[in-house]
């Protein structure tokens, strides 16, 4: 390995938040009686959410729609497109049921907003500037996905009675106006309207506090995450590799993607984390609702007990190490 | 007072099957129901409950005798082979039939 | 173990009635009662429960017979004009009757 | 219009907290499943009000008494009074029954927290001072208005048995120590005790976030209003209409009175916040527990859907505007 | 649908005796549980539920008759003498008699 | 009394912490219906201890591991301790029953986090220094105590089944992992890892608020203990004056010992806190699963109801006096 490969690595590793992830994954591991209350959860999302949103649209109305709308375009394209490959691999590599790869797919090109965060970390951490606005990525790549892998899945699946037949408008309705959607889309033109003065007015909240809950927060998804180690052994080894290989690959070209969409190298590392990350909250929650045929197992524990943590420790650093090999 | 019987059924499932039930009873005509989150354990694993989407919920609903019988073929037909799930029916009095 | 027939009364109501019932339960020479925060859909629309004061409890109360039906006519007389709320009993067996 | 008034509703319209309410009105409409958990409400209520009460307190200390306790006797007698008005005009012009226009009327004469802490957000926006120990009158002008209304609602309801018999001593127990007084209250205590220097030790925690814990807490406030509107055909045109004029016509009243008790632009403009703004808990809670007979769907859907949203995107800088009017 | 009677457990009881009964009903042959945080009331004082420690569990356990008498023996011998708590059964119609 | 210590007890009840306490204390006694959520009290334990454990952890990686591990083991070897003379007293002076004996002495060598936190705010208020990284003692002294009053209560009680038996094996589990102590020590080891660069980034969450998050717990704290002040009736005279009298001495011993293990006026203040202060929270919970015979209306009326407002209004200041005292 490359020493500032290593180096990134480490810096990662010993960051306050990754540190509490750790932390969490050993709570879980001795079975600590520490838990969070879902109140807690539910909070911690709604200002990590709240906050990034915020700060990208005031990044927004400084740098113009003009500049954001190419590489937002790009990333909701990349996200729906992420499927379309992933699919057949599970199903004819994996020999994975229809529904079971689609459902999968549909998590990978998804994305995973703490993923993205913690890279947003990252990279204050190491002094890399990135362009703010990237939030904007984020809420475009959480939803296509989602409805590609449904479509791909429903072809195979069978509703037998009205309960689940008129799903994919509410598909279609959870895509556009689901929690985390609306929350980052909402934060985001709310900071583009009130631009700098607004972020002035609310950076004692929005801003000040913002690392340090993180760290809190990774320390539930440590357990959480952790919780399901122990279906590692019933997934396969073929969702084992697919929960790092697919994650690297992505990311790869998700670096490539971002800086041809002219961003900087911070900007084209997230680029990369936003296209490595799978999602675990709402990818979930759209298939047990579209798609409850498929298998959770599967999906959560690809997403959330693989990818997420290898992200979160090692893939960041790695993403990292990518643009910064591409911009050289 | 007079007491009329009634049944209770009780439906213990993952919280993400709730868009679904509500829209069941609303189907087979109950006209209300209750619901709770809840912590449990089962043949498909723990579920410690902190964060919602991956817990349970509990949905208590009062219906007449023969809803319950729909409710129960249903969730038998549909709901058990896709959800984690219980659900069990109980026999109530109350005072106002007409309300269920 | 030989069990005692005892009633479970089990009301669901808004949140602002709460005084109201735990009083009406002293009156009538209830022992203790359990109740929890519920959300709830009936013929007074939906209580979606994050203010708990536009909210809903359930409570559950475990009586003599003769003090539930005490109670039912109380609730019936007093609170069901009164309040969103239901209310039904059920037949419960307990191990130490003198507790209840 | 005056272009100063245009000004003052554009320059509140677009504060991050008033966006935030319309952001959470929209949620409701769309049906979106974002939900505040309960405890997150009431964590964020206990923090607005300790808050408020704290830095009052504090400025109650640098102030004196001296200065204080002519304008919260005017605002004690202020909200006692305006049922006196809104009663008759309900019962006869409105043809409410005697134990809802009482309910409706103790309403208006109450007060509701939040408008007046977002009153404050927008002064502190434009730039406008005002006297921080104005969380005084706040905190006196919540029960009175209760006490009245219910006196004059039990004229005409009858409680049957003693469970409803002796409420007027539990009425007058709420009045005191009921959840928001006993906070607001004790926190103004407990900031004139500790003077400047205690609010030096805990400003990081009631001021820095203040700004942005009052933007997610309206995010949330929108949701709960928002689900109200469906109850706007229940109320007859003679509330909706009443919901808008009344407050007009007590903000007039309170910008008036605190212009004579000697306060400074911004103070008067808060006073007439005071009086013009409705309560939504602590009278509905009183009602509930006084007058069950009063129907919830007139008072709450009053206070909460028409009343306080006027209030917190019109209501405010016409109130400013009045305020500025007088004061030159 | 076919219905099967068996038993609903319910037990209500300080927090702090949680471990204690979910253990037991491992040992005595339950297949699952549900459990959720309540306040109550009772002989041992308020239990307001701010701190979960100092609050009260209600669990509600689906068993086989043989089995809620098993354990309901256990309760009165073991566990009644040491933590402030009610338990109660009630007969229940359940589908799938073999996931219990 | 001399000048001195009525000056630091008045300074100690001036502060906003304390005074929010004796708030809490009113509410509960006037049965004000303020009640905070259960989730609420577990997030401001987490955040609390994760802070005071992230501070201390820097403070160690700055200090150094070789100037913590004396006074650390003394820490550990006084709290086990503890209950090997607490418990004869309740036995045969007291004449409690042996568990109840046990029992007690359980909680008074185990430590109340909060009454710790109190003081290191006391000592900033009065601004004398002292080792942040006495956090590492509080972390010590938890466990210890508790499996000794556990063995101590054992020889007496009898568990009849399977589900009692197998118990001490869960109770060191517990000393290890259980919630307080893993966040505790995490959070210092977290800190340590991350030195000074972690801190930096995290204080806006970690330190700055701090305060006041403090003062807003102990309102709960207040509320919660006044509860079972209707309780001090049902445990006798001799309890009573336990509960004060054995932190006084505790508290000596440990200011003593602190001085002795050579840490500053401060740290050694620190120390007698720690020894002085008794759990109410970790030992109850260990209480009532390994020793369930013992009656906890008795532990917890003098954990709770006794001996924690008095060192949080008295003592601190108390134990203060005999720090300077003991150093000049
Ligand atoms: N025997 C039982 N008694 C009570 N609740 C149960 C029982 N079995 C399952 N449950 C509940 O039903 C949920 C789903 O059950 P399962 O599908 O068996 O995992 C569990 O998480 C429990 O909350
Ligand atoms: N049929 C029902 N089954 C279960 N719960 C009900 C039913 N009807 C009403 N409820 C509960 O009782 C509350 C008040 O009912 P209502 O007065 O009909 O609005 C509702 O919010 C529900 O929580
Ligand atoms: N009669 C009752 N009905 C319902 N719940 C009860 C009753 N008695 C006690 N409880 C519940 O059981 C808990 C422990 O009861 P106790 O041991 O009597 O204090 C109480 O806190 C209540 O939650
Ligand atoms: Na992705
Ligand atoms: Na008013
Ligand atoms: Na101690």
């Amino acid at each position: 390995m490359p020493p500032d490969l290593l180096h990134a690595i480490q810096a990662n590793l010993l960051s306050p938040a990754v540190l509490f992830f750790v932390l969490g994954v050993i709570a879980a591991l001795v079975k600590s009686d520490l838990k969070f209350p879902e109140a807690l959860y539910v909070t911690l999302t709604i200002y990590l959410l709240t906050a990034i949103g915020f700060k990208g649209g005031v990044a927004i109305s400084e740098a113009g729609l003009g500049t954001v709308w190419l590489p937002a375009l790009a990333a909701l394209a990349l996200g729906a497109a992420i499927p379309l490959w992933t699919y057949p691999v599970l199903r004819f590599a994996g020999k994975f049921p229809a529904v079971d790869a689609a459902a999968v797919a549909a998590h990978y090109g998804s994305v995973s907003a703490v993923t993205f965060i913690a890279a947003t970390n990252f990279l204050n951490q190491v002094n890399e500037p990135f362009e703010n606005y990237a939030t904007a990525f984020l809420a475009v790549m959480e939803s296509p996905a989602i409805v590609v892998g449904i479509l791909l899945g429903k072809r195979a699946a069978s509703g037998s009675s009205s309960i689940w037949g008129d799903s994919t408008r509410r598909v279609l309705h959870e895509a556009a106006f689901g929690r985390s959607v609306l929350l980052l889309v909402g934060a985001l033109i709310i900071g583009a309207l009130c631009g700098k003065r607004g972020l002035t007015m609310t950076e004692g909240f929005f801003v000040t506090p913002f690392q340090g809950v993180l760290a809190l927060f990774l320390l539930e998804m440590g357990m959480v995450a952790a919780r399901r180690l122990g279906d590692l052994k019933k997934v396969g080894i073929f969702l084992l590799a697919f929960g790092v290989l697919a994650p690297l690959l992505h990311g790869c070209i998700g670096v490539a993607l971002g800086h041809w969409a002219g961003l900087s190298l911070g900007g084209a590392m997230l680029f990369g984390v936003l296209a490595a990350s799978a999602s675990y909250i709402a990818a979930p929650a759209a298939m047990r609702l579209s798609l409850p045929e498929a298998n959770p197992t599967l999906y959560l524990t690809s997403a959330l007990a693989i990818t997420f943590p290898f992200n979160i420790t090692v893939g960041i650093p790695v993403y990292f190490a990518l643009a910064r090999w591409w911009n050289s | 007072m007079k007491t009329h019987p009634m049944k209770l059924v009780t439906v213990i499932c993952e919280t993400l099957a709730r868009e679904h039930l509500t829209r069941l009873l609303a189907a087979v005509g109950a006209h209300g129901y209750t619901l709770f989150p809840v912590e449990g354990d089962g043949s498909q694993g723990q579920r410690p409950g902190d964060i919602a989407e991956f817990g349970n919920i509990q949905l208590e609903v009062v219906v007449q005798p023969a809803i319950a019988e729909q409710l129960l073929a249903r969730l038998h037909g549909e709901f058990f082979p896709r959800f984690a799930m219980i659900a069990y029916t109980s026999d109530i009095q109350v005072l106002r039939p007409d309300k269920f």
